[in-house]
């Protein structure tokens, strides 16, 4: 993990809500997919953990999407700008069990830390495919970038205003070897309903530093406890607990 | 001796600086980031007889230039601190370290003070009688000085190591608190734990916290902090251990101004992993800046 | 009965927003700058029997997201505030105004709250048990349930206007004072008044207030604020003035999901004259954003 | 008094630790000399008050010192940002009295407002002089500006290291009409004690609203309680009571 200061240079909106900005700067480690950065906003006391959406020596890519007022501040930002970024931070996704046709299942915001997974598993030579589900069309991004990997993309939305209609789960191609997946928590709930491969979750807490030191965003796992942040965001389907 | 130089309770601290319970872990996050042993010292996780897994999520929310926590003294017991983290704490500290404890009976207290006295590593015992985020305990011993005095004096009649009494800024009057501490044999006290607080979403209208309320922290309750530092330094002859918002070395000056003896750092660590290592670097340069040759000569003097 | 529109003691408010005593006077520097009839009320600067120059200066330091004062409770005396005041303030404000009303003796607070209450002007009588600034009087008031209830009981008796006890925030349990002062009679409470807090300058080493310690207010205190109007809100059956830290439109929608009837804002006109106006235009917007038809469905709703 | 939103035209150093900054944009209202703005910088609570050392339609001007956290960061700001500014602020110089000959005495940060009062009493006809005491030559400031107004300009330093050697007092000219004022409090102090005729002092005080709502800044006077900020901060001698 580094304490970074890095460079905006590139800020846009995507959608109504989600936007895409592109840091540069040093980068002394390079991030993996599923890891996630924390950044500094003047004004705003904790800071603010986005995942990592794609990466190149010297250019890092995270998609947001504005729901509050840390994000809406995102937004205002202007190229040229620097932004106090701790990372890489979080295991990241593992690769190893991935198989020769992974699949990966992304929801709404969940879905920018599939796009480096999408890089990483071709690197190794394997056959992923997506499947990204929106609520509605005009709140689809990124199916270009996904095909542009030259992977299968099925995009999925609730309304059916675009692509298939309905949840991801019920868009599930026949044959994958193993899946990966991030999204808001009903989704995660039916992927791990729905699947029948193993596979990894990414999840979301609310953190206090993004490291584990504060154990501010523990959760409960067959393998005891965790921290999202440290031992996490992603946890594989067999340790999943879930709770409430 | 250097200039910076304290003495916490006859034990000789390089430095004021020292990372407060619940914001440094066990240490190794940290060291994996800088070499730790330029700290004074650090408090580590609170820790208990039994292991907890604390508080539901979310345990964790903003305020205006501060946080709420609501862990819960999560920890793996103490037996395990003993058995697991001190071993590998020694690998990366080789300084005294302060236990930090808790407990929900004043056998417990004893009995986790007791195991941490017997090791080697610890330098004093910091006993949390002011937690906010546990039902049934902590806190209740930090708010009333006749629990207080009882929670302080079984641990001191069992333990030979200095015992620093963490006092709730959570009451009425902070210095009765403090007085029934020293009149227990408190060997030091330290405030303050963090303030009761509570944010509610707008989005869902339910309170951000599972638990509801949570401990403020953060540059937030510096002023109340100071102001609290300063009544119990004039209160007790026994050294304070100053904290609350503390996230500068100009704070850490004015803590000790106030009547710090030395300086606990939380929130901070957390926004800025490498926050008290700055810190430290920066103090000299501050000190010239105001005319300070020994940090020491500063304590209590405003 | 507009949507922003709630009730206090009898009394309904077009709105819930109601600049806090201290930080508005007696209300002609604003009502130079806007139509301060926008407001639901507003609540005059702290009145005593006798004219009052409060304390020395510095009154005033700075804190992170905040403030410390120790004013002291200037003011020209109840008699003075009657002949001079309120008729200047009639030509500029057509509402009620709340009174807020300090003393040093039961009797003090009696005889003022006598005569504010025969001036028709007035629709409620806010009793500052909690002025965390004055030596010898004030917070003794609101920090021991006898005392609170013995002021608010004396002062209940003596008037005929709806009586709001006005809570001190340094308590180790607030709901306690509260109780204590719904048994006494009064028709509300309003809290939380300062945390009591503390600032040493580096240059000068010594306090930067004059009186050494002041009244903490601002954004720093919110969410101490939300959590003790929750907690009374929950422990009472009369209405519950909220403030503390309030400096948005989503601010106020939070303390009424705490349980206030109404929110006082305080330091917040200090920085920004226009605050009260702005919220009060931001409101419906922000209402209508979170699906919030009506402001008296979401008070206690957390 | 309104609230402007102001741009930063110019924030240049005079000297190691005092700029000038100018601002432009609509000013409904010009201040006049001896008032005062107050600035709101983002990260602190409190507005700063800064005394209006020029005003043209459409420029203002100020001079500051950098003294604390709120100042070094004006050091730091750029032309073409933006400022928040409530003005203008408190009383001002009362030049009624001033007679022909009035004599302004300025110590350091002390020295701005008067920059504006000697063109308004040059305006007004009169024949003002200036005396303005720094401690040494290094942090002396706006001596030409005053000489490019034409009046009489003495400059003193502490240390004798630039014009004459000693304080404002001590080398205050034989006649003089009346006194105009600023600067630290024991140079106030002493001019109260030195001068012979009537005259005025502007005072500083710590601030919580700096428009008279607040009752931080109040000081007791011959004449009843003041608020430096709405009643001051400029005071007549005759008024002012010395406490402490
Ligand atoms: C590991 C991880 C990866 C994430 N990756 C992305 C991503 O790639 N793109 C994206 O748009 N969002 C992502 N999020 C969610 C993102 O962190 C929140 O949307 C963001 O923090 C909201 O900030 P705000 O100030 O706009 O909202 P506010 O509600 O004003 O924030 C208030 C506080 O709550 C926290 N908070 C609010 N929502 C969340 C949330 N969902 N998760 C964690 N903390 C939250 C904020 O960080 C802040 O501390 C991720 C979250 C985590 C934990
Ligand atoms: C009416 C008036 C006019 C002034 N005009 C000028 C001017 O033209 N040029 C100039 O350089 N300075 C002037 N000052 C002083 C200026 O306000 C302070 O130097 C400035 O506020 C310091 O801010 P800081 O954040 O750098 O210091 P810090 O010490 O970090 O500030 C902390 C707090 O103390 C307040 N404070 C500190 N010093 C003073 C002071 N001397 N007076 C009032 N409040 C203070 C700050 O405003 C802030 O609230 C004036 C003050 C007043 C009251
Ligand atoms: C996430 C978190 C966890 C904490 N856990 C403990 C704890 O286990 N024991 C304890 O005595 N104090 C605990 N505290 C309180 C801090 O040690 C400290 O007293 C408080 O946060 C005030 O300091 P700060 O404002 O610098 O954070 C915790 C604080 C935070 C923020
Ligand atoms: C400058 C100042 C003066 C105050 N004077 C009074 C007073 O006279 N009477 C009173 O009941 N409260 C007084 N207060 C307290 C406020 O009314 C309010 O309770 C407190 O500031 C918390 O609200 P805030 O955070 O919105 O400022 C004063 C506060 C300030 C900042
Ligand atoms: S957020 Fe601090 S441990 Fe995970
Ligand atoms: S600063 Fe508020 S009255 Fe002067």
């Amino acid at each position: 993990m580094n304490d970074l200061l890095l460079t905006i240079r590139k800020n846009i909106p995507l959608t109504d809500t989600v936007c895409k900005m592109t840091l540069c700067g040093m980068f002394p480690e390079a991030p993996h997919a599923g890891q996630f950065v924390n950044l500094r906003l003047s004004g705003h006391y904790l800071r603010r953990p986005i995942s990592v959406c794609d990466y190149d020596d010297g250019e890092l890519t995270i998609l947001y999407k504005v729901v509050g007022e840390g994000t809406a501040q995102m937004r205002g930002m202007k190229p040229g700008e620097k932004l106090s970024v701790l990372m890489p931070l979080g295991n990241g996704y593992d690769t190893a069990p991935a198989g020769e046709t992974p699949l990966l299942l992304g929801g709404g915001v969940g879905v920018p830390p599939l796009y480096l997974l999408a890089k990483e598993l071709l690197k190794l030579g394997k056959h992923p495919s997506a499947v990204l589900g929106f609520n509605t069309k005009t709140e689809v991004f990124y199916e270009k970038e996904f095909r542009a990997l030259g992977i299968g993309v099925t995009v999925a939305t609730a309304d059916g205003s675009y692509g298939e209609k309905g949840f991801v789960t019920d868009v599930l191609p026949e044959n994958y070897s193993y899946f990966y997946t991030c999204g808001p928590e009903p989704m995660l709930k039916a992927v791990f309903a729905s699947s029948g491969t193993g596979g990894q979750f990414s999840f979301e807490e609310r953190m206090g530093c993004g490291f584990g030191a504060c154990m501010g965003c523990s959760c409960r796992t067959v393998t005891g406890y965790k921290r999202i942040c440290k031992d996490g965001p992603v946890l594989y389907k067999e340790e999943i607990l879930w709770e409430k | 001796m250097g200039k910076m130089s304290v003495d916490l309770c006859g034990i000789e601290l390089e430095n004021p600086v020292i990372p407060a319970s619940g914001t440094f872990g066990y240490g190794y996050e940290f060291a994996e980031l800088y070499d730790i042993n330029c700290l004074g010292t650090f408090s580590f996780k609170g820790t208990t007889k039994e292991p907890r897994f604390g508080n539901p999520t979310p345990r964790i929310a903003e305020t205006p230039c501060g946080m709420l926590n609501a862990v819960g003294l999560q920890n793996p017991g103490v037996e395990k601190v003993i058995s697991e983290e001190l071993p590998k704490l020694r690998k990366c500290f080789r300084k005294k370290v302060m236990a930090n404890i808790s407990g929900f009976s004043v056998a417990d207290y004893v009995f986790t003070a007791e195991k941490l006295d017997s090791q080697e590593q610890i330098g004093w015992l910091e006993i949390n009688i002011s937690c906010p985020n546990v039902h049934g305990g902590g806190m209740s011993f930090g708010t009333d000085p006749k629990a207080a005095f009882e929670v302080i004096e079984a641990v001191r009649k069992a333990v030979k190591k200095p015992v620093i009494a963490k006092l709730s800024p959570n009451v009425t009057d902070i210095t009765e608190i403090a007085r029934a501490c020293e009149a227990a044999g408190a060997d030091g006290v330290s405030l303050i734990n963090t303030l009761l607080g509570m944010r509610i979403s707008l989005k869902t209208r339910k309170p951000v916290l599972r638990n509801i309320t949570g401990g403020l922290s953060g540059p937030a309750v510096f002023p109340v902090a100071v102001r609290m530092v300063y009544q119990t330094a004039k209160a007790v002859r026994i050294p304070v251990v100053g904290m609350g918002g503390v996230a500068s070395a100009e704070n850490v000056l004015e803590m000790m101004l106030a009547g710090a003896s030395a300086v606990e750092i939380g929130a901070e660590n957390l926004r800025d992993p490498f926050a008290c290592r700055k810190i430290i670097e920066e103090l000299p340069a501050v000190m010239e800046e105001y005319g300070i040759e020994n940090l020491k000569d500063i304590i209590g003097r405003a």
